[in-house]
């Protein structure tokens, strides 16, 4: 047991390299046998997560420490090491990664046509980086797998991209945009070891980064915001997003959508809050306002697209908008130590910020799939040429209705909960920004059914108006086919997950509760 | 000090020198047969053994002046090592590919230990005198090697060029080192450094001396302003030796102007710090940016590898003496680790030349990825390492030099930095993604010879293994520079 | 005994959530099926909640200390948040009522919904065949999954959880309103029932997001949403109601003030008030029983249910010196009259009904606005019985109208024909039904009764009387007067549209052969009519002549206990004769007047409404609706959509150049190179490196010339300016 | 009466200018070759005026000239060897014509 606790997280991590490697060795042509396996291999993660899962919630909860923490000298030299932990935080998270890869796999396992080996091998090579940036406590490992993330990916969009959305410029554009913000931030971790001698993310905290250096704390606080803000990605950051999703790949885009954009607020939670709660009180009205901006423009800019993955592209600004309004709420409550309330007031924008991280994570995960399905049929995007799929499509239109609904944040399902935490954490701390947020709720309403809905699904079905429908198999179809099994077995689990979490999102919610209470106790609240 | 003591600091020269004769021997006697393998094989066996004998001098920590002129001492010993290991590379990948375009392979592989030797001894010349002779040494050799494929006029033309660059550098140089003589009265690196430190007075005649010595060994490491020759030069000379010119070459160019600066002008420090950052950042600028517009990818890769040069001189403008970050030894690892990488995509163009009859167009690479996959993975892996994504080797250098930087509390020069390793991403990304996601062009895959193979395996499998196993490169890489730190510095 | 009864009260919400996963996920094929289950899903449901209610009302001492059941369910930071159902007087009567009146809609819509009367065979023949809605299971699912919201919402013991269950309302409202979201009209300016359904719903929404900001400060001030504890507790409520915060415009008000008016807009917007009501006319489009159950019954009065849980609060605010209650008072005051003007002028029977559902929902905030929280409540149950009675005899009445019409032209002398569109809710292609569907015909008129306040006999009497009664006792003149002429406009648009509807000769074919309609259809009305006639009597004041001692007043006595409990006290209205009579003459006149109107001499065929004559241009306006849906369109939803397309162009057009660092490039080089742009314009990114490439392109054509003595002098100079540079040197 | 060094040193530089002058200015290589031959011996006189008026009794400043002839005369012939390759393929060896490679 002590042995699968000391090891599980490296497992987590670095089993899809082996797989991966393993793909590599195996013949192009056995895309079955590559398939097959990608898929079985990417459940030991899977299940690995939901043990960590459930072994955190009997033994460590409570606990205000790192568990299944290992600790290898990398680097000695320089103090580098391979140190590796988990906490409430990014416990549901590798969770969340672990689900959303499979699901990926096993969708692919059934679009993906060419060029099959490379796009297992990828997207395997992919989870690690994503593994090993929720569990990594060491900022020089932290930025390994940050930059390991990246590179899977740009080859998922620039090869397996639409060529109609010009995918390489997407993913060029994706890289250097990444890219851009992390120079800075590997320049700022090394501000960081100047300061205080370690690359370790929980020493560092402890000892403080240029308590005696404002000016070079301002900076290097900055340095990774920046680096975080365009992961996230938070306006004015964001014009890499649209790009990017739109061009990937079914799998690709709820990958990035799921996990990748977490990343970023992750990141913010972990390292920013942890290393520079000064300036992050100092500047986290600014954060919050960003949020809050990005949650309304997100949602008009929405409002105004006519292609549906670009639509769901653009809400996931207006989502993670939510996210960054948390995390600058709870930035904003360091300033108001003592006054009474602020510290629940923190905690529950904390909870909201983490809890619409898995949120958005499943629902927009979700809504690629279901972009997907459509798309896979349609072989346009185009929200103009459907309508009144609803009667012919039912399957698929209730599916699209939970995800919808769920991310217009309707109580009793998963959404709802995050809004809702965020925003009570909010007003309590920055009530006005928390109100000019609220407009994002009615727009976003707006944009899910006048958009979404009622475009697809509603009206009369007219056979006249689109007439290029093939099945998900690309065999040839007089209309719009149902759901295949395949696409059932992607999308509800997610669904169930919504609905469960929607009415009682405690299961989720203790990790982020239990990290919240312990991350805002070590601020000293 | 004897003459066994002396034939055992200069192991590695004088198992070179013997070498070298030994591969025109061999390649005399049966050059008809077997196209020079033979010779290369003996050329190898001898680089290699130097390589081990510099190793176990390493080991036992020399710091020794032999016959007053070459400081046999780990921070020379580590440069000799990787220059070594270099040129050996380049001789096994270019047996295929030299067989067949000159009649005088023995020369060829003669003139390339002989280059090693050259580079040998200017890494350990600790006195003006061998200082020049070795860089001309290296020069001579370098012209002969581009200029190798007769009648074949870029060769030719590369060749003529890099004389007459090298020629003038060469006596502006001599010019400089000739005035260091003047204002001190030796030339003994070391106690000019005490010299010049004593009197206040030689300070700008010192000066004026550093800036020509400048000319004369920042045109072998090709930075900005006296790189001019080495786009055509790399571009025009045959493809091993613009692999060689481009790394081993200007490892020893740095080796030569790190040891200088720091021994005999470390008082002058404050004037240096600020020409070599300015030349740092022009050189960084203008190698990315130019390297953007090119179509062969020859070329931008010689553009790159002067880009790459501005980043290897920022360790030796933030050169401190921290143990960590000390500048030095982000130069050195970041060195160390692009010897592997340049010379891997440079003779990875072989394969691609091969192929496409001399064109190294970025067209040629076009859907080379389902060509022929490997090659397409291991040139992906030197892109990356060049644009210095972690874990690779790549990371780990511009990791080191950016900490020397920021140590140094040079926030624009980082910052500048920063923005040249985005321009550069762009570029060398630009070749990936002609590899993975452009339809190829040309038909069938592009077949690379077993020696080649195996330099890029090789290579390819270093440029990981550095990135990773960092630690044990970097404890070597700091023992080598504590020395010349030490002394004088 | 009574506790074990009370501890079934959780379970009241689960049988109909149980039928509708049972209808999506299995029995969603089999048509009959799903009605079966959703039917007897909602029969147990109703046994429960009966049983709770009628558990309380024979048990008044449960007032002293209402039941409440709550486990944790949600940790917050350190607090771990209760989620659970509670049972006092308010609840038991509106379980009472809703759990009856959703049976009677249930088993009423399983007749209703057998006839695909908007789909034309050729396009569903199947459906058509059998004789069954294209979608009747997902509507009974849908309708469960509503009843399972209005249950929850009930019996909720918090808050938060209320808003849950409001909020799935809302979307079962959203969802059935579209429910026929094919079908389209040839005049385009008619609003079809899937835009009818996002208009309800973001308005709605609109309302909610504003409950949902009260809600949180409410949160972040009492750290609880239990009903029970924040509004016993006294002292919290006084501190709530002197603590202030200033706001722009309104300066400082106290937080209660503050908090009871955000839940109030909430209200606003799910009860349809001014200047929310735009969404409920229109909310017409869906299927009838919907009409009836959904914005007659139910969730429309749900507002008023929130404000009465509420009232604690306001009446707090209005101790603290807030205004939030005359606002009540005035906007239901408002919306009684203003609404009822609208409805005299509608010539869609459903139109009429939906207008004087917004009316009487004026009556009951104004009731609650001048602190009649138990008249509001009463007349919320009554008004639910007999509202959802007139909607189901209206659809009953489309119903026989619609066969009538397909019966007309099935024996060829159809009027017309197919091609010219025929409107089966139009009330002017009615006439004489009564003889044709007698049953609909006089529980119809009973409700209509019931609606105008026929004095006595009715239900509707009693409890508008009550209301009146209130406002007159506490001086609230403004508000009588406004309610009394309400009542008369009530009366007349109510027999206006039993006159044009039932009396007369038919002025259509259409109406001619219009059948009665299916068992399962009418028997709902009787049942309905029922209470219609004889609920009143649970509210009778004590002191009213003769009737007041044969009838009781035990529900309203019940009400006032429970008040005390949250330290509401509220006096029974002194009977007075002078509010009595005026209201009752007033109903009385308006009946006589719609009689003089549309009784006397019966409108003919393609005849106009006399009103239009006599009001002109007035009635225009009133036709129009006083023009609010056009008002919104330019005000609302024009410049939304304007921002929308907006922000889009300024994402693409301005941030994706600024942000990416060579953006700022291209425009500067815009005029120069011009080719670069043409090619490049698209995005920023590779535009800006393909002009840093021409940029070092002509840069590198100036340096590397391939001269080799360029390449000397060059370097000779750079010596030089290096040399030059040592005099600076430090 | 005996000359001062820093008129040594003048006519070095003097020397060393011309020289650069020359392969500046020269089309032909083999003149510009020269040109660098100038250079170097200006250097020479630089040298030697040091060893005699600075350190006389060390005799580095004499070796380095020496050193520097012979390394002059290497050069001088790789050079002059690759003139003649280029001759041969070119029929030319004027500087200004080699210029295939660029930008």
């Amino acid at each position: 047991m002590d042995l699968l606790r000391s090891s599980v997280l490296s497992l987590i991590v670095f089993l899809p390299v082996v797989g991966s490697i393993i793909v590599a060795l195996m013949p192009k042509e056995k895309e079955d046998l590559i398939k097959k396996f990608a898929i079985w291999w990417s459940l030991i993660p899977l299940l690995l997560t939901i043990w960590v899962a459930i072994d955190y919630a009997m033994n460590f909860m409570h606990g205000n420490q790192m568990a299944y923490q290992v600790k290898l000298a990398w680097i000695p030299s320089i103090g580098v090491n391979y140190h590796v932990g988990a906490d409430g935080l990014s416990v549901p998270l590798l969770f969340l990664t672990a689900l959303l890869t499979t699901l990926g796999l096993y969708y692919s396992a059934r679009v993906i046509r060419k060029r099959v080996k490379e796009f297992f091998l990828l997207f395997l090579l992919l989870s690690t980086g994503m593994f090993g940036v929720f569990v990594s406590l060491d900022l020089i490992l932290f930025y390994v797998f940050w930059e390991i993330g990246l590179v899977p990916m740009y080859f998922l969009i620039g090869i397996w991209g639409n060529p109609k959305d010009r995918p390489q410029y997407a993913a060029i554009k994706f890289f250097l945009y990444t890219l851009a913000g992390s120079i800075f931030m590997l320049l700022a971790m090394i501000g960081v070891y100047l300061s205080t001698g370690t690359f370790d993310i929980l020493q560092a905290a402890q000892t403080g980064v240029w308590t005696n250096a404002p000016m070079f704390a301002t900076l290097s606080f900055w340095a990774f915001f920046i680096a975080f803000a365009i992961k996230v990605p938070s306006f004015p950051f964001h014009t890499w997003l649209p790009d990017a999703h739109t061009a990937a790949p079914t799998a690709g885009s709820v990958i990035l959508a799921g996990v990748l954009l977490k990343l970023g607020a992750y990141g913010i939670l972990r390292v920013l809050l942890s290393l520079f709660p000064g300036q992050f009180a100092q500047f986290g009205w600014i954060v919050a306002a960003l949020g809050v901006i990005g949650i309304v423009y997100g949602a008009f800019v929405s409002l105004a697209q006519t292609d549906l993955k670009r639509l769901i592209a653009y809400s996931s600004v207006s989502h993670m908008g939510y996210i960054m309004l948390g995390i600058g709420a709870v930035a904003v409550a360091l300033n108001m130590k003592g006054t009474e309330g602020a510290a629940e007031s923190a905690a529950m924008a904390f909870n909201g910020a983490s809890l619409q991280m898995f949120m958005h994570g499943i629902i927009t995960g979700a809504l690629f799939f279901l972009v997907g399905v459509v798309y896979e049929r349609a072989h346009t995007r185009d929200l103009k040429v459907f309508g009144g799929l609803s009667a012919v499509v039912p399957v698929y239109y209730a599916t699209m209705m939970f995800a919808g609904f769920a991310s217009l944040g309707l109580p009793g399902l998963a959404g709802f909960w995050a809004e809702f935490f965020t925003f009570r954490g909010a007003f309590g701390i920055v009530p006005w920004l928390a109100v000019i947020g609220v407009i994002g709720i009615v727009i976003t309403a707006a944009y899910i059914l006048y958009r979404i809905i009622q475009s697809l699904f509603l009206g009369e079905y007219d056979p006249k108006r689109w007439t290029h429908w093939t099945t998900v198999f690309g065999e040839h179809a007089d209309g719009p086919t149902d759901m295949a099994l395949f696409e059932k077995v992607t999308l509800w689990p997610l669904v169930i997950l919504m609905i469960i979490l929607g009415l009682w999102p405690t299961p989720l919610l203790m990790y982020f509760n239990e990290a919240a209470t312990n991350i805002l106790s070590n601020l000293h609240f | 000090m004897n003459v066994l003591e002396i034939l055992r600091l200069l192991a590695p020269e004088f198992i070179l020198l013997i070498t070298g004769f030994a591969v025109i021997g061999v390649d005399l006697a049966r050059r008809r047969q077997d196209e020079g393998k033979t010779a290369a094989t003996v050329a190898v066996m001898g680089l290699l053994l130097a390589a081990l004998a510099s190793v176990w001098l390493y080991l036992g920590h020399p710091g020794e002046i032999v016959l007053f002129t070459m400081a046999i001492d780990v921070y020379g010993l580590f440069f000799k090592t990787a220059a070594f290991i270099g040129v050996a590379l380049v001789i096994i990948a270019s047996v295929n590919f030299m067989a067949g375009r000159s009649k005088y392979l023995g020369e060829f592989y003669a003139l390339l230990v002989f280059a090693a030797l050259a580079i040998s001894v200017v890494v350990s010349a600790s006195n003006l005198i061998l200082i020049y002779i070795g860089i001309e040494f290296l020069s001579i050799t370098s012209y002969i090697l581009a200029g190798f494929l007769r009648g074949d006029k870029r060769s030719e033309e590369a060749a003529i060029k890099y004389f007459l660059y090298g020629a003038s550098a060469g006596a502006i140089l001599l010019f400089g080192l000739s005035i260091l003589y003047g204002v001190t009265g030796t030339t003994d690196l070391a106690t000019i450094g005490d010299l010049l430190l004593r009197s206040r007075s030689a300070h700008w005649l010192g000066l004026v001396a550093l800036m020509m010595a400048l000319a004369g060994i920042g045109y072998k490491a090709s930075l900005v302003p006296f790189h001019q020759w080495a786009p055509d030069t790399y571009d025009g000379a045959p493809t091993p030796v613009s692999a060689f010119l481009s790394t081993a070459s200007k490892a020893a160019g740095f080796a030569v102007l790190g040891r200088v600066i720091l021994t005999a002008f470390p008082q002058l420090q404050p004037d240096w710090t600020q020409i070599l950052g300015a030349i740092a950042v022009l050189t960084m600028f203008l190698g990315n940016l130019t390297a953007l517009k090119q179509k062969s990818v020859k070329r931008m890769l010689a553009y790159s590898s002067i880009g790459q040069a501005g980043y290897i001189l920022l360790g030796l403008v933030a050169v401190n003496q921290s143990g960590n970050f000390g500048g030095m030894n982000g130069l050195m690892i970041y060195l160390f680790g692009y010897i592997f990488t340049n010379v891997g995509a440079f003779l990875l163009l072989l394969a691609i030349e091969q192929k496409s009859g001399g064109s190294t167009d970025i067209s040629q690479f076009k859907g080379l990825a389902t060509r022929s996959p490997a090659l397409a993975l291991i040139m992906a892996m030197f892109m990356l390492s060049l644009a210095g994504v972690p874990p690779t080797v790549g990371f780990l250098g511009k990791f080191y030099v950016f900490a020397a930087v920021m140590n140094q509390q040079m926030l624009v020069l980082g910052a500048l930095a920063a923005v040249n390793t985005i321009i550069a991403a762009f570029y060398y990304l630009n070749v990936i993604r002609h590899m993975y996601f452009s339809e190829s062009e040309v038909e069938g895959g592009v077949m690379a010879s077993r020696g080649l193979m195996t330099v890029l395996v090789v290579n390819a499998v270093m440029v990981l293994a550095i990135g990773i196993f960092a630690q044990f490169f970097m404890t070597w890489v700091n023992n080598s520079v504590s020395m010349i730190i030490a002394n004088g510095f | 005994m009574s506790e074990s009864i009370f501890n079934l009260t959780w379970l009241i919400p689960l049988p109909t959530a149980l039928a509708f996963f049972a209808i999506i996920l299995f029995a969603n094929p089999k048509k009959r099926l799903s009605s079966k289950i959703a039917v007897g899903g909602v029969i147990i449901a109703w046994i429960l909640s009966w049983a709770v209610a009628i558990m309380f009302f024979v048990n008044p001492e449960f007032t002293e200390q209402p039941f409440d059941l709550a486990v944790p369910w949600i940790p917050m930071g350190n607090i771990v948040f209760h989620m659970g159902v509670a049972v006092d007087a308010v609840t038991a009567g509106m379980l009472f009522m809703v759990g009856f009146v959703l049976t009677m809609i249930f088993i009423y819509s399983t007749g209703y919904m057998s006839f695909p009367g908007h789909l034309d065979p050729e396009k569903y023949p199947d459906a058509a065949k059998e004789g069954l809605d294209p979608r009747y299971s997902r509507f009974f699912a849908y309708i469960s999954l509503f009843a399972t919201g209005m249950l929850g919402l009930v019996v909720a013991d918090n808050l938060l959880m209320l808003f849950i269950f409001w909020e799935i309302m809302g979307l079962c409202s959203y969802l059935l309103i579209g429910f026929w979201f094919d079908k389209s009209y040839p005049d385009p300016k008619q609003i079809t029932p899937k835009a009818a359904g996002l208009k309800a719903f973001l308005t709605t929404r609109v309302g909610d997001v504003l409950f949902m900001m009260g809600l949180i400060f409410l949160f972040i001030h009492a750290g609880d949403l239990n009903f029970q504890n924040i509004f016993a507790n006294q002292e919290f409520l006084h501190e709530l109601s002197t603590t202030t915060v200033n706001l722009p415009f309104f300066g400082a008000v106290t937080w209660a003030g503050l908090i009871s008016m955000l839940i109030f807009w909430g209200a606003i917007g799910k009860s349809a008030q001014f200047p929310l009501h735009v969404w409920l006319p229109d909310a017409m489009e869906g299927p009838t029983p919907v009409s009836a159950l959904i914005h007659a019954a139910t969730m429309v009065s749900a507002g008023v249910y929130l404000i009465v849980r509420m009232s604690p609060l306001f009446s707090a605010a209005a101790h603290g010196g807030s205004g939030v209650m005359m606002f009540v008072a005035f906007i239901g005051a408002f919306t009684a009259l203003f609404a009822a003007t609208i409805a005299v002028a509608q010539k869609d029977i459903k139109k009429v009904l939906a207008y004087s559902t917004i009316s009487q929902l004026g009556y009951m905030f104004a009731a609650l606005g001048i602190g009649a929280w138990v008249a509001a409540i009463i007349h919320l149950l009554i008004h639910a019985f007999f509202k959802s009675l007139l909607f189901m005899g209206s659809g009953s009445v489309i119903h026989g109208v619609h066969h009538g019409h397909e019966h007309a032209h099935a024996h060829g002398h159809g009027e017309g024909g197919h091609e010219e569109y025929f409107d089966p809710q139009d009330m002017f292609n009615m006439g004489g039904l009564l003889k044709r569907m007698p049953i609909t015909g006089w529980t119809f008129i009973i409700g209509g009764a019931s609606l105008s306040a026929f004095p006595l006999i009715t239900a509707g009497f009693w409890s508008k009387d009550e209301i009146l009664a209130h406002a007159w006792a506490d001086g609230h003149m403004a508000v009588y007067w406004t309610l009394a002429a309400g009542a008369f406009l009530t009366a007349f648009y109510t027999f206006r549209q039993i006159f044009l509807t039932f009396f007369g000769s038919p002025r259509t074919e259409a109406a001619e052969h219009a059948p009665e309609s299916v068992r399962s259809m009418t028997w709902p009305l009787v049942a309905l009519a029922f209470f219609a006639l004889f609920g009143g009597f649970v509210a009778v004041p004590v002191d009213f002549p003769v009737v007041g001692g044969l009838a009781s007043d035990f529900l309203a006595k019940l009400m006032e206990m429970q008040g005390e409990f949250y330290g509401l006290h509220v006096a029974p209205a002194r009977f007075d004769w002078t509010p009595a009579l005026i209201s009752m003459t007033l109903a009385l006149s308006g009946i006589v007047v719609a009689w003089l109107v549309y009784g006397w001499k019966p409108l003919k065929a393609k005849q106009s409404d006399p009103l239009r004559r006599w009001l002109g241009p007035v009635y225009t306006v009133l036709e129009n609706k006083y023009y609010f849906d056009e008002l919104y369109y330019f005000i609302a939803v024009r410049p939304t959509l304007w921002l929308a397309s907006f922000f889009y162009l300024f994402d693409r057009g301005v941030i994706d150049r600024i942000v990416n660092w060579v953006g700022a490039f291209n425009r500067w080089l815009a005029r120069t190179l011009r080719r670069w742009i043409d090619e490049y314009i698209i995005d920023g990114a590779v535009n800006g490196v393909g002009l840093v490439t021409t940029w070092t392109g002509a840069v590198v054509r100036l340096i590397q010339t391939g001269q080799a003595q360029n390449y000397l002098l060059i370097l000779l100079l750079s010596v030089v300016i290096l040399l030059l540079l040592i005099p600076f040197g430090s | 009466m005996t000359v001062p060094l820093s008129w040594y040193l003048i006519f070095a530089t003097a020397l060393f200018s011309l020289g650069f002058f020359g392969v500046l200015s020269r089309r032909n290589a083999v003149a510009v070759l020269m040109g660098v031959e100038l250079m170097l011996n200006a250097v020479n006189v630089n040298l030697v005026a040091f060893w005699r008026y600075l350190t006389p009794t060390d005799l580095s400043g004499q070796i380095f000239v020496v050193f520097v002839f012979t390394v002059a005369a290497a050069e001088a012939a790789v050079g002059l060897a690759l003139m003649i390759s280029i001759y041969r393929t070119r029929k030319t060896i004027n500087v200004e014509e080699i210029n295939a490679l660029k930008h």
